[in-house]
């Protein structure tokens, strides 16, 4: 298997199980309660996901907590294990390669050469006690780069970009509001310019003027960059404001899937329109 | 009981200059009656490493017997061995294949091979280059290129591999660990 | 001719040497190996738990050399026991078997086998006795056996009742050999029998402390209840053929330790609720050492269901650090010559004042 | 009380032996062994002291050095425990050791092929500073993840305007590896690449071995624009011998209270001052 042209990221049959599993639940057609066995009560966190990311669109993947999509996001940037499926990246080896497959020194290697991550929290993305600056430096450093002068022109570029004010470079991000922090987190993800981005709930918790500029930043920086990107949020305004096409996942599976606007017109599935619904 | 205590212990700086400087050759001793098939450098080198803490394979059980004995080593499975004592003629792909090769976070739970060939310093023409190499070094010696090959491939992530020592029937030894990159000319 | 090198290292180390021995016989009491090992038997006890090697004649002879640095007689012993060949492993030995001497349940009025005060200073009141009239009573009641329900080697655990109770799951059967620190170093996630192993050799002060930092509000905050503490004589045996019969080679005074503490199962149950059970934490040294026993078991609890961030659920933390060898030796070698490194700090601390400067 | 020969019983001496030659075959990586207790104590140099009583026979020619000195106390004490236990001979001249155990220094002399030099460490882990738990130290170098270490540097450059590191300065191995030195000086690091003998590494009350094998490419780490810098002597002359371009000792003179320096290799010293034609 080998990815297609137009395909930045492929993902086929993921799944993620917390226990053994049984000879009931491991049927692909099982019935859960939710997405806990009722024989073995092993937790299908995510159940046979498969998509394709086309390069240099935002897909979106919106559901509620607990519906597996963080677990996915996860997954993609291997924070966690998939326990089956596949996984393919068009900048590895022409896609020709299941990444999953590979060892920990290699997955590190494309998490700092080809992935960039957000996080809802910036403590997971940033060194809270380091400079503004060297956080950014530390994925430049992780994806090749040993030169302090291009470093830290790269870095005031991205800084810049944020709008974080130059002035505050060698301020560790302890000391800055969330806002900031998150977009600090979004110029470090961004400074090796990886082909691809994931972003993770990355205005949860921000104020809604603040929400507003972090979404606005994204969009610009996609027309700019031309990245893929995948956004996950619970938020479907926020899914609608960003992203080209979406998958609405449920208890670990995706339920529906397509264009944005012709899921938010016409939803098939009763959870997608009452997710609509309450946004409309 | 001191004449081993020293002569483990010259036998170990042997075994420190040859994994120093891969495809150099010294000559090994033993003071011991040797009752096994394997000749007196390999036996001198069994007596060196193993201690009841070790685990080896071997696949004669006179031999293996014979080991056990003299140092307290357990017998184990090829695939389990920390050591594994062979003669070329012994060398089985699938032991090459399943043999412990360690991880990355403990690249030293790996096994090292003791092989017995015909000769070292003729045969084939081997060219090593690597860490404890100034340049170059070339070394001749029987062992068929395609175990080399087999080699090659469980040593292809550093430093996940194994280290060769090899013994040859006048107790000429050399040694190639997984750092050392080999072609045959 | 030329110039040669001056020998003043050797020299001081000499001289140093000679005024550290001159030093200890100034006074001209000398004491003999037999003294210490007839009189300081608590102090012997914690030398031989500390350094894990169980002689009483050469604890008490590294009191006498150490002149009572606890450090340093355990590090003697430390030392010897690197140049001992290791001969011999001993078959699985149960505290089932022990000949109790002592054994005192914190968590029941009686027991199975009755409360055993046995030999203790625990009740001795801590007046200075510049006569000495408590050690040397001589005149006291003579002692009289209590006759005992059960023979001494084979008393119930407190632990039987709670099981049979219901309120605590016993764990299988695991005989597996377990691994040695002293052969293999610890790597991390340590297993439990590295931990055990660790805190029993570890100093006595330094397991005591964290013990009592996990209980007073770092970690598990609460009360554990001693189920069980029992001293005495474990008979130990050695299987050297490895044909089933096992040749006993003597006693070895041991302290062991059952702390229950409350927590929920592991496993909800059917109805998915989360039940209340006891689960244990586990201290065994040699020699009497009830302190440290109880502090072990309280620590082998926190490192087995470690919570949050308290330094005492960490493993890394609490076992590479309280060995007395070596907390002691890295801290005393700060004062080694340390010349040439501080010459590269001046250099880098100059370099920086440079910059600045420009 | 009885005595092995180089005090360790011959099982110890075993595991050791085994674990130094796979040190030699991972070079920079530290192999975990069991580490006894010696009759000196942990931190004064027992990971070295293991090593030599490993490798020692009653043919080799000793030389033990500390802080670059044969009299220092340090030295003369592992020196008279090593010889009351194997009776050899010991030299100052580092040329005719066959077997060399030095505390913080490289001798001015280099090695030759077949010597063997052994370094007393304290602190192994090159990782330490920026990562505590040794669990993920060991992922760290098991995936090659060594922008931590970078980023230390980069820190110091953008705080301090040069990198602050002194001794114990970090060194990459062959290029896998990111290896502890141990705390010779930055002067003493370029003789650690393409040496002639065998560099062996022990750290007692870390329990680590680890090696750097004649020939193998060491590079000190350091940024294109911000080059690795030696501590500089450039415009000081010692004062015993008139030699330059040797690491120093500063010393104070008690009667002028004038700083003046002396050659820190005291046997290289010795040496010189007895060539023919030598500077004094």
């Amino acid at each position: 298997m080998k990815t297609a042209d137009n395909v930045a990221l492929c993902v086929r049959n993921f799944s993620k199980h917390y226990g053994e599993g049984c000879a009931y639940c491991m049927e692909s057609d099982a019935v859960l309660d939710r997405n806990i066995c009722p024989e073995c009560g092993t937790i299908h966190a995510c159940s046979d996901i498969s998509f394709d990311l086309h390069k240099g669109e935002i897909l979106g993947i919106v559901g509620e907590s607990g519906s597996g999509k963080s677990t996915l996001m996860k997954m993609l940037y291997f924070d966690q294990e998939a326990s089956s499926g596949e996984y393919h990246l068009a900048d590895f080896l022409d896609g020709e390669a299941d990444v999953l497959k590979l060892s920990s020194r290699q997955k590190r290697q494309i998490r700092n050469e080809i992935l960039g991550m957000v996080y809802q929290n910036p403590v997971y993305g940033l060194k809270m006690d380091f400079s503004a600056i060297s956080n950014i430096a530390e994925k430049l450093i992780a994806s090749g780069s040993r030169n302090v002068g291009d470093m830290t022109a790269t870095g005031d570029h991205f800084l810049g970009k944020v709008n974080i004010p130059l002035n505050r470079k060698f301020d560790p991000p302890v000391n800055f509001s969330g806002g900031m922090q998150q977009r600090v987190q979004i110029a470090k993800a961004l400074s090796n310019y990886p082909p691809i981005l994931l972003l993770d709930e990355v205005t949860t918790g921000l104020d809604l003027s603040v929400q507003a500029d972090v979404l606005e930043l994204i969009k610009e920086i996609q027309r700019e960059l031309g990245i893929s990107m995948v956004v996950v949020s619970h938020d479907l305004a926020i899914i609608r404001m960003l992203c080209d096409r979406t998958m609405v996942m449920l208890n670990g599976s995706v339920i529906e899937a397509g264009i944005t606007d012709q899921i938010l017109e016409d939803p098939q599935h009763a959870y997608t329109q009452q997710l609509v619904y309450s946004i409309l | 009981m001191t004449t081993m205590v020293h002569e483990t212990q010259q036998h170990y700086r042997k075994l420190i200059d040859l994994f120093s400087r891969p495809g150099e050759m010294e000559a090994g001793t033993l003071g011991i009656p040797n009752f096994t098939r394997f000749s007196d450098a390999v036996l001198a080198t069994v007596l060196t490493l193993f201690d009841n803490e070790v685990s080896f394979s071997t696949i004669e059980q006179g031999d293996r017997e014979e080991f056990m004995t003299l140092t307290g080593a357990k017998a184990a499975q090829n695939s389990e061995a920390d050591f594994i004592v062979v003669k070329e003629s012994e060398l089985t792909a699938e032991m090459m294949e399943t043999m412990k090769v360690g991880t990355l976070a403990s690249p030293e739970k790996s096994a090292t091979l003791i092989i017995e060939v015909e000769a070292i310093g003729s045969g084939h023409a081997y060219q090593l280059q690597g860490p404890g190499i100034k340049a170059v070094n070339a070394l001749g010696m029987t062992l068929d290129p395609k175990w080399m090959a087999l080699r090659d491939v469980r040593c292809a992530e550093f430093p996940i591999g194994i280290d060769l020592i090899l013994v040859d029937r006048e107790n000429h030894m050399t040694v190639i660990p997984r750092t050392t990159t080999v072609e045959v000319v | 001719m030329g110039y040669v090198a001056v020998k003043g290292g050797t020299k001081a180390i000499q001289a140093s040497v000679r005024m550290y021995k001159d030093k200890q016989h100034a006074a001209g009491y000398e004491i003999e190996v037999e003294h210490i090992k007839a009189n300081m038997n608590q102090l012997i006890n914690q030398i031989m738990s500390e350094a894990s090697l169980y002689d009483r004649d050469l604890a008490a002879l590294s009191i006498l050399q150490a002149e009572g640095n606890m450090e340093e007689a355990v590090f003697l012993l430390r030392a010897h026991r690197s140049t001992l060949p290791r001969l011999h492993y001993s078959t699985v030995t149960n505290t089932r078997d022990m000949f109790v001497e002592r054994r005192v349940s914190a968590s029941f009025k009686d027991i199975p086998g009755g409360q055993i005060l046995g030999a203790s200073p625990d009740f001795t009141h801590r007046l200075l006795d510049d006569d000495q009239s408590f050690a040397g009573n001589k005149t006291a009641e003579a002692y009289t056996e209590i006759p005992h329900t059960h023979a001494l080697d084979a008393l119930p655990k407190v632990i039987d009742y709670l099981e049979q109770e219901g309120l605590f799951s016993k764990k299988p059967e695991d005989d597996r050999e377990p691994d040695d620190i002293t052969k293999q170093s610890i790597e991390f996630p340590s297993s439990r029998s590295e931990r055990l192993q660790s805190l029993t050799r570890g100093q006595t002060g330094a397991v005591t402390s964290l013990g009592y930092a996990e209980i007073r509000g770092y970690g598990y905050s609460s009360h554990p209840n001693i189920g069980e503490v029992r001293v005495g004589q474990q008979p130990v045996h050695i299987d050297p053929f490895d044909t089933g019969d096992a040749y006993y080679i003597g006693d070895i005074e041991l302290t062991e330790v059952e702390a229950f503490m409350p927590a929920d199962e592991d496993d909800m149950d059917d109805l998915g609720n989360t039940e209340k059970t006891f689960k244990i934490g586990y201290g065994l040294t040699f020699g009497q050492n009830e302190t440290k026993a109880i502090a072990m078991s309280v620590l082998d609890y926190s490192l087995e269901h470690p919570v949050g961030d308290a330094a005492t659920s960490d493993d890394e933390f609490v076992l590479l650090h309280i060995d007395s060898v070596e907390s002691t030796g890295f801290i005393s070698h700060l004062k080694l010559p340390h010349y040439v490194t501080f010459q590269s700090v001046l250099d880098r601390v100059r370099q920086t004042k440079g910059e600045h400067g420009q | 009380m009885r005595q092995n020969f180089a005090f360790l019983d011959e099982h110890s001496k075993k595991e050791i032996r085994r674990k130094t030659l796979k040190a030699i075959s991972i070079p920079g990586y530290q192999v975990p062994f069991a580490s006894r207790e010696l009759p000196i104590a942990r931190g004064w140099g027992t990971g070295g002291l293991q090593l030599t009583l490993s490798l020692i026979g009653q043919a080799d020619i000793l030389k033990v050095i500390d802080q670059g000195s044969d009299e220092s106390v340090n030295a003369v004490n592992i020196r008279r425990l090593i010889q009351d236990t194997t009776g050899v001979k010991d030299t100052i001249h580092t040329d005719a050791a066959t077997l060399i155990q030095s505390r913080h220094r490289i001798p001015e002399v280099p090695l030759k092929p077949y010597q063997i030099l052994v370094l007393q460490v304290p602190l192994p882990e090159p990782l330490r500073p920026v990562e505590p738990s040794e669990r993920i130290t060991k992922q760290l170098h098991a995936d090659k993840e060594y922008s931590g270490a970078w980023l230390r540097l980069f820190e110091q450059i953008m705080r301090y305007g040069s990198i602050t590191d002194d001794a114990d300065y970090p060194v990459l191995v062959d290029g896998r590896y990111v290896m502890a030195p141990s705390p010779i000086p930055r002067f003493d690091n370029p003789k650690l690449e393409d040496n002639d003998g065998l560099i062996l590494l022990g750290a007692g009350r870390e329990k680590k071995i680890y090696a750097v094998p004649p020939y193998t490419k060491v590079a000190s780490l350091a940024f294109e624009d911000h080059p690795f810098e030696v501590e500089s002597f450039d415009d000081v002359t010692c004062r015993e011998s008139g030699l330059t371009g040797v690491y120093m000792d500063e010393l104070i003179d008690e009667t002028t209270g004038e700083t003046y320096y002396m050659t820190n290799d005291t046997s290289y010293m010795i040496e010189e001052m007895n060539k023919e034609g030598s500077v004094k």
